[in-house]
């Protein structure tokens, strides 16, 4: 028999150990895989390193990759503190960037220094106001949203292929279904020269410092984490539980949107129907892994970025399929996962028949 | 081979089983086993990921890259220039650009027309049932060049037009398939993997497209328009080898005449009066006296 | 009264047993032997260790120290494996937890075969599996709806869902925690009947109550803890309640006592009051409170008390009627209406609707106000302010908790209640609804209740008391009315009623008649 | 219009929504008994994907249809294994223990396919399930033409529908599972072991998932390809909480999305030149949503569900 008790107290050493331990567990199974293809495992991970830091190249695309991750793992924090199961990060992310493309390619004529935030705006609005559907369906009929939200995401994918081969299809774009690009002065700027990095990522850090300052210091903050956990209480105490689903609803919505918009308007200028390799998705993974924290979020958005770019650069390196990085990725999200069970947990084995726990 | 083989690398976004892909992957692949050129590649390549890859493989000092920009132009080009010492060559609908970045694409819209020619001619049910994956120019230039074949032998083939909206479900395109039988369509147009084995599961012929599969399906595959990439990645090769690579469009490599496409018809389907008549017109493109129209409008069901 | 050879054997013997959560220790070298055919009490404050104990005893918990045996089929002590409910209930132990372990989504019958086949066996054996019961509900007096679901039947019934359970195994040692904590009164005195009858039958019976007067009628023999250990195991006739009261929490209790008071001008009147449909709801019921008086409304649980509360704390809305309080009509309202109203709210299910479990005990202090200026700025929480205000609280209240932010899931359910009194009463409320503030709380936080109520009467609120416990309706309320299916007899001085009086309104006699 | 119902009334119609409805069959009966159970199983997709990868891979290297079909089950059972350690002893969060297990299956998949074959320009071809004729349903009217068309597993697919619906409501198994994902305690109360009931479920119903995988690469289809699950796993999480979690509502509820899919592509040929084709795709979706939205007022969820248990914790 295995039982865990909670700890009283986490000492910082174990906090520390507990991540480094996952990282080498992970690397170890991965190296399993290394190995099957007949590459070096050891080089292959000095080349993983080099592949995520060695290099202010490498540096920007790691923050690059982290950028979305984070306002989607916001995203998913927020909704989850409610417990309001949004699983549709992934179509906000499509919502918001295609009201920051439909705003951001002339259709309105603002002075640059406008365009950008009305870009932004449209964005985070597109996406709040699309999980508010899922949001209404539950607390006016209760359908349930980890249903309503998923099935979302393949009807907002069909609809950006839908607008991109019709009204917003690119007429210079010799027929391909996508948008037209957006204007220079709507495109956020970037942080470094001839880098891919870009101010998306500002705005990403200060929206988990606001998440962060909102459910910490806020009365909005207290009332969430009131219905979250126990929302018969909190409509006994007086609190409007489906006016704070709502609020959720929005924010958790708008923040997916601002992932859409920063990877339209930071990285590629323009919107085709598969702007997004799973970033919704993984949003929920980089939330679940900070514990819902929004600065836990940024710290985990950051671990994913990097050992995805790092396992991807080390593939082409030693000439392994590619789909090792997202096995890699895979192997140090479960591994992380259950390293942070041990953190908070005292494992004890007990011998049936003799009662005596083990340590 | 040459002394010290060229470097080159692939970059796709799919991987490459996919038709498309799976030619240039051939080619290179060809080439390395010559010894001309060392070959790596990097499959099903998000398009967040396409930059980063094209800027790894640069720094890694490749000499060519290779590689499909359509949904990524803008940074395609952008990584070309700041590369200028790497030649890139990189399937595009756009014109070339310079200093190195030249362009291509699967031009095979003459095979297509003359496969339509034996489609036409060989349909019972006047019914021709046209499945895609995305209705991008790629696919509708060789929809529309096939239906204008069967026009011209047969005015009164009517077609049946549906894009699965994926490159890769083979299921759902062989449900497509099915449903154009169930409508009366006796030969199927097989732009995706899925569609031939309809026809094979009910009997009926199909049209090949950019690879051959018709041992895979026999007597199923009437006729196919085949894409070669030998051409191109050959006159590429020996460009950048011998320093002469211009940025400019090979696509014409990907033409009949430079052996780029071909047609091919199993005889034993066709009846021999349709098969001299494609052949006729096979051999006017070939003297250049025929031109194909290209038209990348999306095809639409006629029915 | 002790004589050996006479005394019957041993069914199921606890020795030494020691049990640490952490740095509490929940049980300390406690032994307690159970003989065939006897009922024993176990007594104790909240979170002095009973449910530890049987949990132990039961196999949830597996005990730091100590041993657990029970009688073999020849009679013989064995050793009972730790940590295996299997192994207590193959050893012919039964349970029936504080908190119901039913799966609602299942019949009565599923429920109490479950797991009673091999889990790899075709078919359920039904036939032979109802006939039993069928049989065992005649000999035990324990009639249910075998093929009702769960979630359809009332507290009482599925009280015994519980036993009938451990019976169908074929229990030789019953064990019941906390029964009648949610029974009624009659619904109680039942149930002792039919333990009484089961204990003749040689069943070895322990069960945990903070009702002194059942404790004293039903049980043969009394065990207490306090603080872990076992301070006391008598025979129940040598015990009366002040001993054991005492004996329990270590000093002496003083119940509160109401004193005569004039009651004041209506604060809330409610006429012709009709809310919700189906079961437990409210019909067309009228009266009116005064400031400073206490109104019971006594009833079987499942008459409309709920709905009753649901209504004045804001949680529903009436469908038909008039509400008044304070002379002001109360029509479209919600929680935070009441709460402005000056209605303080003791909700029945504190666990589910009183506390949010996971937040910290001063959050939980303050959450009805969070949005009044006295905790927050511009919209940002004043932390200093709620600190103060959860210290000032658990001095005043002596709620035992390490502190303001202890989580509130992990106090016992005393103390849990006076978080919820100490925010509803110090807002100095003009109404307060209290709905049966006591259950499950132990003598002395009974006490601290009742005192609290009273004290706000006699600041000039007016209480509405929600109880089913008739000895808590007379010690405190002035006035009494009786719920039955949903209607509201009218209440009058508790001085012209009895306890047999209203015992039989409760079981739907006619008012005029048991009153008369 | 009377296209539409010409549409509808082909018998040819309905071997196609049975045949679309197939592996969703599978898939929702798998996630079902998870979530009968009290587990969320996200990594469906991944277990679809990993069944179709290790299936048709088995059948290709020469162990049978069966044999093929054998080891794609215990490719599921051995990610629901993972799943299940995750979520029920370790207590982990349902949601992202599935969506790693999705991951982790997707990736191992696609990573063992092409180091496996690192050269295929053209995926391998097997010998798959044919269309099976049985003698006598086979020439019913109608039920005929739309049984004969099926293969052996989709007659297994309607087969599992009866075992699981039997084994959930008239096996002291199934009993203990229903029990298990509303009030674990009752069932530890019981006697039994809420992670042995549910570890071994959320197995089970794995193994059901990939089998939806294994018919995709070995009946609907014969060989494998990256991306060919393509959302079918993330459908079946929705069908089930249609289906209110029970098997026959799930058979029910397959069949009216591959019913939605079979007539959407039938419709896109008939009206296609007007309407864009995404609209007839979202359709499936949107319907999904609105009878969801009319049954949710009943669904009767698992209590327990997304709940850890933990023995002995309060
Ligand atoms: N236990 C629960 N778990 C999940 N969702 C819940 C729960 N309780 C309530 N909800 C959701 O919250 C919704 C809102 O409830 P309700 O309308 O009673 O709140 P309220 O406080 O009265 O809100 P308002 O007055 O602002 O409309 C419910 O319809 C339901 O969907
Ligand atoms: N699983 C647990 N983890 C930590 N502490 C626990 C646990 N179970 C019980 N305790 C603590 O052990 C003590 C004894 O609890 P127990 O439930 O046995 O009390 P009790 O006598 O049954 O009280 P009550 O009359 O309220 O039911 C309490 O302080 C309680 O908080
Ligand atoms: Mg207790
Ligand atoms: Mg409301």
């Amino acid at each position: 028999m295995i039982r865990f008790e909670p700890r009283e107290h986490v000492s910082p050493l174990r906090r520390v150990a507990a991540p480094v331990v996952a990282a080498v567990a992970a690397l170890a199974v991965a190296s399993l895989a290394i190995a099957a293809a007949g590459a070096p495992v050891l080089e292959a991970y000095g080349l993983m390193a080099k592949g995520a830091f060695g290099s202010a190249f490498a540096m920007s695309e790691l923050l690059a990759r982290a950028t979305p991750l984070i306002f989607t793992g916001l995203a998913a924090a927020v909704a989850f503190r409610a417990k309001l199961w949004n699983i549709g990060g992934e179509g906000q992310l499509y919502a918001g960037a295609l009201a920051a493309v439909a705003v951001g390619t002339g259709a309105l004529a603002l002075p640059g220094p406008l365009l950008i935030p009305t870009v932004i705006l449209a964005g985070a609005l597109a996406g709040g106001l699309l999980m508010l559907i899922p949001a209404l369906l539950k607390v006016r009929l209760g359908a349930d949203e980890v249903v309503t939200t998923l099935l979302l995401n393949f009807v907002v994918i069909l609809f950006v292929q839908m607008m991109l081969e019709g009204p917003m299809k690119d007429p210079m774009g010799m027929g391909w279904p996508q948008s037209e690009p957006m204007l220079d002065e709507a495109m956020l700027p970037k942080l470094m020269d001839r880098m891919r990095v870009h101010a998306g990522l500002i705005l990403a850090l200060v929206a988990a410092l606001g998440v962060h300052i909102l459910l910490k210091r806020t009365v909005w903050g207290f009332e969430t984490r009131a219905v979250g956990e126990n929302p018969e209480a909190a409509r006994h105490a007086g609190i409007p539980v489906t006016a704070t689903f709502l609020r959720v609803a929005l924010l958790s919505g708008g923040l997916a949107g601002l992932a859409g918009v920063g990877e339209v308007a930071g990285l590629k200028g323009y919107l085709t129907a598969d702007l997004s390799p799973g970033f919704g998705y993984a949003g929920i993974v980089v939330a679940m892994l900070a514990g819902l924290s929004p600065v836990g979020a940024v710290v985990a958005a950051l671990f994913i970025a990097g050992v995805f770019v790092g396992a991807d650069s080390m593939s082409r390196a030693i000439g392994v399929s590619n789909y090792l990085a997202d096995l890699v990725v895979a192997t140090s999200l479960i591994c992380v996962l259950v390293s942070g069970l041990f953190v908070r947990f005292k494992v004890r084995i007990v011998r049936p028949g003799t009662g005596r726990g083990t340590a | 081979a040459a002394e010290k083989p060229l470097k080159v690398a692939a970059i796709y976004t799919v991987p490459v089983e996919q038709q498309w892909v799976g030619r240039i992957h051939k080619a290179l692949t060809a080439a390395k086993e010559r010894g001309d050129v060392t070959y790596t590649y990097s499959e099903n390549v998000a398009n967040t990921d396409y930059e980063r890859v094209m800027r790894e493989y640069a720094e890694a000092g490749m000499d060519l890259i290779v590689g499909e920009a359509f949904a990524v132009e803008r940074a395609a080009r952008k990584v070309a220039a700041e590369y200028p010492d790497t030649a890139f060559l990189m399937g595009s609908s756009f014109g070339p650009a310079k200093p190195n970045f030249a362009v291509f694409d699967n031009w095979i819209h003459e095979p297509s027309y003359l496969t339509g020619m034996i489609a036409g001619n060989a349909t019972k049910s006047n019914i021709i049932g046209m499945v895609g994956g995305y209705a991008i120019p790629e696919v509708n230039r060789l929809m529309n060049a096939f239906m204008e074949g069967a026009l011209e032998v047969n005015p009164d083939v009517k077609f049946l037009v549906t894009f699965i909206n994926s490159w890769y479900d083979p299921p759902k395109a062989k449900e497509s398939a099915f449903a154009m039988i169930d409508k009366g369509a006796d030969i199927l147009y097989a732009e995706r993997f899925g569609v031939s084995d309809a026809a094979k599961e009910r009997g009926i012929l199909a049209v090949g497209n950019v690879i051959d599969t018709a041992s895979d399906y026999p007597g199923t595959i009437i006729s196919s328009a085949l894409w070669h990439m030998e051409p191109t990645i050959d006159r590429v090769i020996e460009d950048v080898a011998g320093g002469s690579f211009e940025p400019s469009d090979y696509g014409q490599y990907s033409y009949m005449s430079y052996g780029g496409g071909s047609f091919v018809v199993d005889e034993a389907l066709a009846d021999a009066a349709s098969v001299e008549a494609a052949r006729k017109v096979e051999k006017d493109i070939l003297d250049g006296l025929f031109r194909v129209n290209v038209n990348d409008a999306e095809p639409k069901s006629t029915m | 009264m002790t004589v050996p050879e006479e005394a019957p054997p041993i069914a199921l013997s606890l020795s030494g047993i020691t049990k640490r959560f952490g740095a509490l220790t929940a049980n300390e070298g406690v032994d307690l032997d159970l003989r065939r055919g006897e009922i024993v009490a176990l007594l104790g404050e909240n979170g002095a260790g009973k449910t530890t104990l049987m949990n132990i005893l039961f196999g949830h918990y597996v005990a730091d120290e100590g041993e657990v045996r029970v009688a073999g089929p020849d009679g013989t002590l064995v050793p009972l494996e730790p940590g295996s409910p299997h192994a207590a209930l193959e050893a012919g132990i039964g349970m029936v937890h504080q908190h119901f372990t039913l799966a609602e989504n299942l019949t009565t019958f599923e429920n109490i075969v479950l797991g009673t086949a091999p889990l790899l066996s075709a078919r359920l054996a039904a036939r032979a599996a109802r006939e039993k019961l069928q049989e065992l509900m005649r000999r035990s007096g324990l009639v249910v709806d075998l093929d009702a679901r769960i979630s359809r039947l009332s507290v009482g019934e599925k009280q015994r869902v519980e036993i009938l359970k451990a019976l169908y195994r074929d229990a030789r040692v019953l064990v019941l925690d906390e029964p009648t904590a949610v029974l009624t009164p009659q619904e109680s005195e039942t149930l002792f009947e039919t333990l009484k009858a089961l204990a003749a039958q040689g069943l070895a019976i322990v069960f945990i109550s903070h009702k002194l007067a059942e404790v004293l009628a039903a049980s043969d023999r009394i065990a207490v803890l306090r603080l872990g250990r076992k301070v006391a195991d008598l025979p129940a006739a040598d015990c009366d309640r002040q001993t054991l009261a005492e004996l329990m929490v270590g000093h002496q209790v003083t119940m509160s006592r109401r004193e005569p008071q004039a009651a004041g001008e209506v604060l809330l009147a409610l006429s012709a009051v009709t809310c919700g449909e189906g079961r437990d709801t409210v019909s067309d019921i009228g009266f009116e409170l005064r400031a400073g008086e206490i109104l019971g409304i006594a009833g079987v649980s499942g008459n409309g008390q709920a709905m009753l509360a649901r209504l004045l704390s804001g949680l529903e809305r009436q469908t038909s009627g008039d509400i008044r309080l304070a002379g002001r009509e109360i029509r479209a309202h919600d929680a935070a209406d009441m709460i402005r109203a000056g209605v303080a709210r003791i909700p029945e299910d504190r666990h589910r609707d009183g506390v949010v479990g996971a937040m910290s005990v001063a959050e939980n202090l303050v959450i009805e106000e969070i949005r009044s200026s006295r905790y927050q700025r511009f919209g940002f929480l004043d932390f200093r302010a709620i600190a103060d205000r959860a210290v000032e609280a658990i001095a005043s209240y002596d709620i035992r908790c390490p502190g303001g932010s202890a989580v509130a899931r992990l106090l016992s359910g005393g103390n849990i209640q006076k978080i919820v009194l100490a925010r509803t009463l110090d807002a100095s409320p003009s109404v307060v609804l209290a709905a049966q503030p006591s259950r499950g709380l132990d003598i002395g936080a009974t006490g601290d209740v009742h005192r609290r109520l009273l004290e706000a009467r006699g600041r000039g609120a007016g209480v509405i008391l929600i109880s089913e416990d008739l000895d808590e309706l007379f010690a405190l309320s002035d006035r009494i009315a009786v719920i039955h299916r949903g209607r509201l007899s009218p209440p009058r001085p508790a001085e012209e009623l009895d306890r047999a009086a209203v015992g039989l309104m409760m079981a739907g006699q006619h008012t005029e008649d048991a009153a008369a | 219009m009377s296209d539409i119902l010409d549409i509808l009334l082909a018998a040819n119609f309905w071997a196609a929504a049975l045949r679309i409805a197939t592996p969703l069959i599978f898939g929702v009966l798998g996630a079902l008994i998870c979530e009968r159970a009290g587990v969320l199983n996200l990594g469906i997709e991944g277990i679809f994907t990993a069944g179709a990868m290790a299936g048709w891979m088995a059948a290709w290297l020469g162990a049978g249809l069966w044999g093929g079909v054998l080891v794609a089950a215990l490719a599921g059972a051995a990610f629901g294994l993972l799943h299940a350690i995750l979520t029920v002893p370790l207590g982990l969060s349902q949601h992202v223990s599935g969506i790693g297990v999705t991951l982790f299956a997707t990736s191992l998949s696609y990573y063992t396919y092409r180091t496996a074959l690192p050269d295929v320009s053209s995926p391998p071809r097997i010998e798959a399930f044919q269309p099976l004729d049985i003698p006598i349903l086979s020439d019913l009217p109608f039920l005929g033409p739309a049984l004969f068309q099926q293969t052996a597993l989709t007659f297994l697919a309607l087969a599992l529908v009866v075992a699981v619906g039997f084994v959930l409501y008239r096996t002291p198994l199934g009993l203990a599972i229903r029990a298990v994902g509303d009030n674990p305690s009752a069932v530890e109360a019981q006697g039994l072991s809420v992670m042995a009931l549910r570890m071994g479920t959320v197995v089970a119903g794995s193994a059901l998932m990939a089998l939806g995988g294994a018919f995709l690469t070995m009946s609907a289809f014969d060989a494998f390809f990256f991306g060919m699950v393509n959302g079918r796993g993330w459908i079946c999480i929705a069908l089930t909480v249609f289906a209110s979690w029970r098997p026959g509502k799930a058979l029910i509820g397959a069949l009216l999305f591959g019913a939605f899919d079979a007539f959407q592509v039938r419709l896109q040929t008939e009206v296609g030149s007007f309407v864009p084709g995404q609209i007839f795709l979202m359709l499936p979706y949107i319907l999904s949503i609105a009878a969801l939205v009319v049954v949710a007022r009943k669904a009767d969820y698992p209590r327990a569900l997304l709940k850890p248990y933990f023995k002995g914790q309060r």
